[in-house]
């Protein structure tokens, strides 16, 4: 309880909720979009050049298992939750490939509020935990764009998903940042400090407020996607939260290494997936894939999520 | 000055097409094009673009039979799952051979 | 490949009216519309849009009727007041079933 | 002489001063509408944080009796303003009423001006200001907004006047800021102050350099208002300004409680004002009612204002 | 409502010539005009627009004397060596009389 | 090789050669125009008000003999170029004079990487040269469109483009921030420096990442500037460089300073010169005078240009 209250009572977490009901009272809380874009690169690449800097610092031998369990679990996550939304969902294949194309990729944001409660608290965790997030966002994509190929007769489609997918700006960018953090170290890292690591948790404040009116814009369409959706984007992260944990634990991961790998299966993405499902499975419905991510899953992880795994990791991991 | 009559065909659609109709364009003969963010709402109601943050809008003069091979592409691969829409129009220009 | 002649009215007005404006649109039977951030000088000189930095330009592609609507209403509540400006052009499309 | 100068060489006012000069020499140094618009969010969240941390530590008896003496204050100045403007300044309803919202309400980037002058001074003042900022934004316009109807035929514009002013982005920031910082305190602030704390003043700097630049456009419009509109826009201000002080220092406010009162009361809306007032009063001409606040106003009191109602608190609170 | 045909000029140009054209504007009698930010791509390939950002798009409504005119100045001053296009199309608008 | 490795491998380097390489890869890494007119602005302003805070800490005299030097480099530059340019290079006039332009004028960025270089190594320089940057920007700018005017017919073109020069945003901004910063001094630099001074470094990394990009871009252009121009691109600027490490060392600067007016002089404009040149010179080739200094010059000057330079000046002052 006092978990989550550590995490709700964030100025992250609240400017999320002022920006629901900016949107919800139709006051005009919008950032610029080029200020959104901004904010998302600033983020992307300064995670990824903290992340550098870590690894700048690691031996392979502590990364080369986890990396192995990382794959699997981004692999494997799209296969079943393809099965699940065909057989129990009832949804054609296009529909079933492209939400699953989001719940096997991650949300990187998720993930930086997840880091950032790390630190509020004082746990460390492995610094190398970028690179994870970079290994994770592709294969759940591409794995799914495979899927819905079978239900689907052009080529077109998923070649260019695929190029989308991985020259990607979030992935472009956290790869970057890693390697520049690599390359530059610790002392590269002091000279931009007051830029990307110092302001970085306000920064995120700014963008959860934007996050907060896009999700809340978002409600309306709950009603389309029925309720076994949103039963869907609340069961589904939880379980692939725990067997993260479990996953990160038995590859071993600390505690607070564990607990992101976990935030981090749990999260759905809702901006790599979107723009290559969009591109390569045009006929999927994107409320159907969309609405829940953003408007379920995401504020569902930032709020309960968060203190959720981290409880069940600090369990775990002894 | 001799001006000339040209077709101007505008398209606005999901900034997530932006790549692909630029290449549509130009293999249906189009010899540049003007690109802007645009923010819409249509009859299909909103869609990526709400992550994604917009539209765009891209114009191109173009010789009449091009403008007809644009919107027949258009017909073909996008109308009946992207948000998007285009237009034709007449429009007059100095030196239309740059164009056509 | 149908195409279809339609009505394209665009409205040039000062960014405080953009929601009224898209209100009316709709209540004049538009079925969708674009808007995008422009700056202009008119005839009334610089207005409001100083301070809150922008003009917005609304763009719907509408039927006949539908556009005398608009025209008809912006004449009415805007033209006096604010800063302002509306045109109607043909404009050919396709499916265009889906704006009138 | 020695309060103005340490007001008046400081990169802030030395910034809006070059904002005009570009402007006047036609040199393009406009900063980007998205990044004014971002600036302006920033700023103005900012300072609810700011205040809402501080308000968490204040008791509700100490904020009861000031707060009164505000909404009387923010109630009764359109009223005074506008009965001025039209038996002197022989206005119409119209304009008389669309000024009076303008002086009625506030401008939140004079008062971020003050506060700086007082953390540079070091000089304390109560952490709930900004909430007095908040409630004095609003009754202004809605009080002159009702005058205006008395000349009108619809109600239309009145609703919609209304609406916008009470779901307006400055309010809800403000607000919004000022709720999340009372409930996640100290340690939220903590987190994120290397955002929006440390390089506040620095943002300051560059939103009036945009200022300037708008400021100084309008200087071409002052003709058209008149002589009559410029005494006012110098002589209400220093009225407005002195009576907040001694409303201030009435209500229990510190020195620098009064002199933060008192600016706020002295400045003049352009930002809530302006759009509430054109759509619910179209007819009133936008030269009439902008220019003074904007050309006049706003430079009086960051130059003169703010030491001149600094040197009055401080005289008179003893 | 007595509306009436005037002419709609856009000039899409690099962002360099912006304050020329405006000025060109003016001179042949254009009473207002709209400005946005657009990218483009032309015959003459990428141009200074690459490191200053942008082109713009500039749409004026004018009376058919006026669009002559404009075209004119274009014509001997812009098209040879700027990246450049514009083009003039038939808009019917409300109090045409503020335009020409 | 010490010298290079610690320019090479910082974030800001390895963030431009990422931009290029997003580029190359057909990525959309790239910031929103708002965000890059910004962050030039923010830069440029900075840097002139750190300036203006080292000159009110400098004496009259010190300045003086630099200065001239100064002024003498920018007016020569061109010159020189120009008659290179139409001797061996075979260019006309309008081309010759264009390119003339950018090598006389002075890229701002690269000398703000030059200045970060410097205060890694901890080396001291003279805190006036950000006002050389100011004087070198526009003369070399002004002889060129002189020399351009002898082949053309209009004279339109020349006044226009002297206005432009002249109004234009980065010297505006650079002698306001100069200004400023004189003005407001250190006191006044303390309040807004975890604004402009702390960050400034990371903020110049988001820049050379867009930068990259546009670099980029511009390569497939190099087979139209032709071998020559290639050549002129890398010889020009290490002359220039080496004479600038000359001329600053014999009029009295340290060898960090000498170094920076070497850096200065052999940096190209590709902001206020494109512009300028632009108008004036309608009939000569973008591509001949961008592309160099865009795609060769300032890449160049990034990564082998500053260290070279700096073991140059440190050899050279003794
Ligand atoms: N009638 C219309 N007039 C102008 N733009 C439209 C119209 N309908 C749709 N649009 C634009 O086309 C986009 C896609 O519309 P739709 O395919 O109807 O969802 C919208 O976001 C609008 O920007
Ligand atoms: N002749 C015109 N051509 C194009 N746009 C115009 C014209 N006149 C006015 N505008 C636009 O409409 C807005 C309001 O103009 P006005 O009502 O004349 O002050 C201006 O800011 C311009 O963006
Ligand atoms: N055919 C065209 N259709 C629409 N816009 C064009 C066309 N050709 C050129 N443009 C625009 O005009 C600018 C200059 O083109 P150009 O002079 O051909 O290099 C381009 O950057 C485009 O924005
Ligand atoms: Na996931
Ligand atoms: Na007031
Ligand atoms: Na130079």
């Amino acid at each position: 309880m006092d978990l989550i209250q550590t995490n709700l009572l964030t100025p992250m977490v609240l400017a999320f909720v002022l920006g629901g009901i900016g949107a919800r009272v139709g006051s005009d809380l919008k950032l610029p979009d080029a200020f959104y874009a901004t904010l998302s690169i600033y983020l992307v690449f300064a995670i990824g050049l903290k992340g550098g800097v870590a690894l700048s610092e690691s031996s392979l031998s502590e990364i080369a298992t986890p990396s192995l369990g990382v794959l699997l679990l981004g692999g494997l996550t799209p296969l079943w939750c393809f099965a699940i939304l065909r057989r129990c969902g009832r949804f054609g294949v296009p529909d079933a490939a492209a939400i699953a194309a989001h719940y096997g990729s991650i949300s990187i944001v998720t993930f930086i509020a997840g880091i950032s409660y790390l630190d509020t608290l004082g746990v460390s965790y492995e610094g190398f935990l970028p690179a994870f997030a970079a290994l994770l966002e592709i294969p759940g994509i591409l794995v799914a764009l495979v899927l819905a190929q079978r239900g689907m007769d052009g080529g077109r489609g998923l070649g260019e998903g695929i190029r989308e997918t991985l020259t990607g700006r979030s992935i472009l960018l956290l790869a970057g940042g890693l390697v520049i953090g690599l390359l530059s170290g610790p002392a590269g890292l002091d000279k931009v400090s007051p830029f990307f690591v110092d302001p970085f948790q306000g920064a995120l404040t700014l963008f959860l407020l934007e996050m907060g009116r896009v999700a809340a814009g978002r409600l309306e369409d709950l009603r389309q996607s029925g309720a076994f959706l949103l039963a869907f984007a609340i069961i589904v992260p939880v379980l692939q939260g725990l067997l993260g944990v479990v996953v990160g634990a038995a590859t071993g991961l600390s505690a607070g290494g564990s607990f992101a790998l976990g935030l981090l299966s749990a999260s759905g993405s809702y901006i790599a997936a979107p723009a290559a499902v969009r591109l390569a499975i045009p006929s999927a419905n994107p409320s159907l894939y969309l609405t829940p991510v953003l408007a379920i899953t995401f504020p569902f992880n930032l709020t309960v999520g968060i203190p959720l795994f981290y409880g069940f990791a600090q369990w775990w991991v002894q | 000055m001799l001006t000339m009559k040209v077709k101007l065909i505008t398209i606005i659609a999901e900034a997530v097409l932006e790549e692909r109709l630029v290449r549509d364009l130009r293999a249906a003969g189009a010899k540049g094009f003007t690109r802007s963010e645009v923010r819409g709402e249509g009859s299909r109601g909103r869609r990526v673009g709400d992550v994604e943050g917009a539209n765009v809008r891209l114009e191109s003069l173009v010789s009449p039979e091009a403008a007809d091979r644009i919107l027949e592409t258009l017909n073909e691969n996008y109308f009946e799952h992207y948000a998007i829409v285009a237009f034709v129009e007449d429009v007059t220009v100095v030196r239309g051979d740059k164009y056509v």
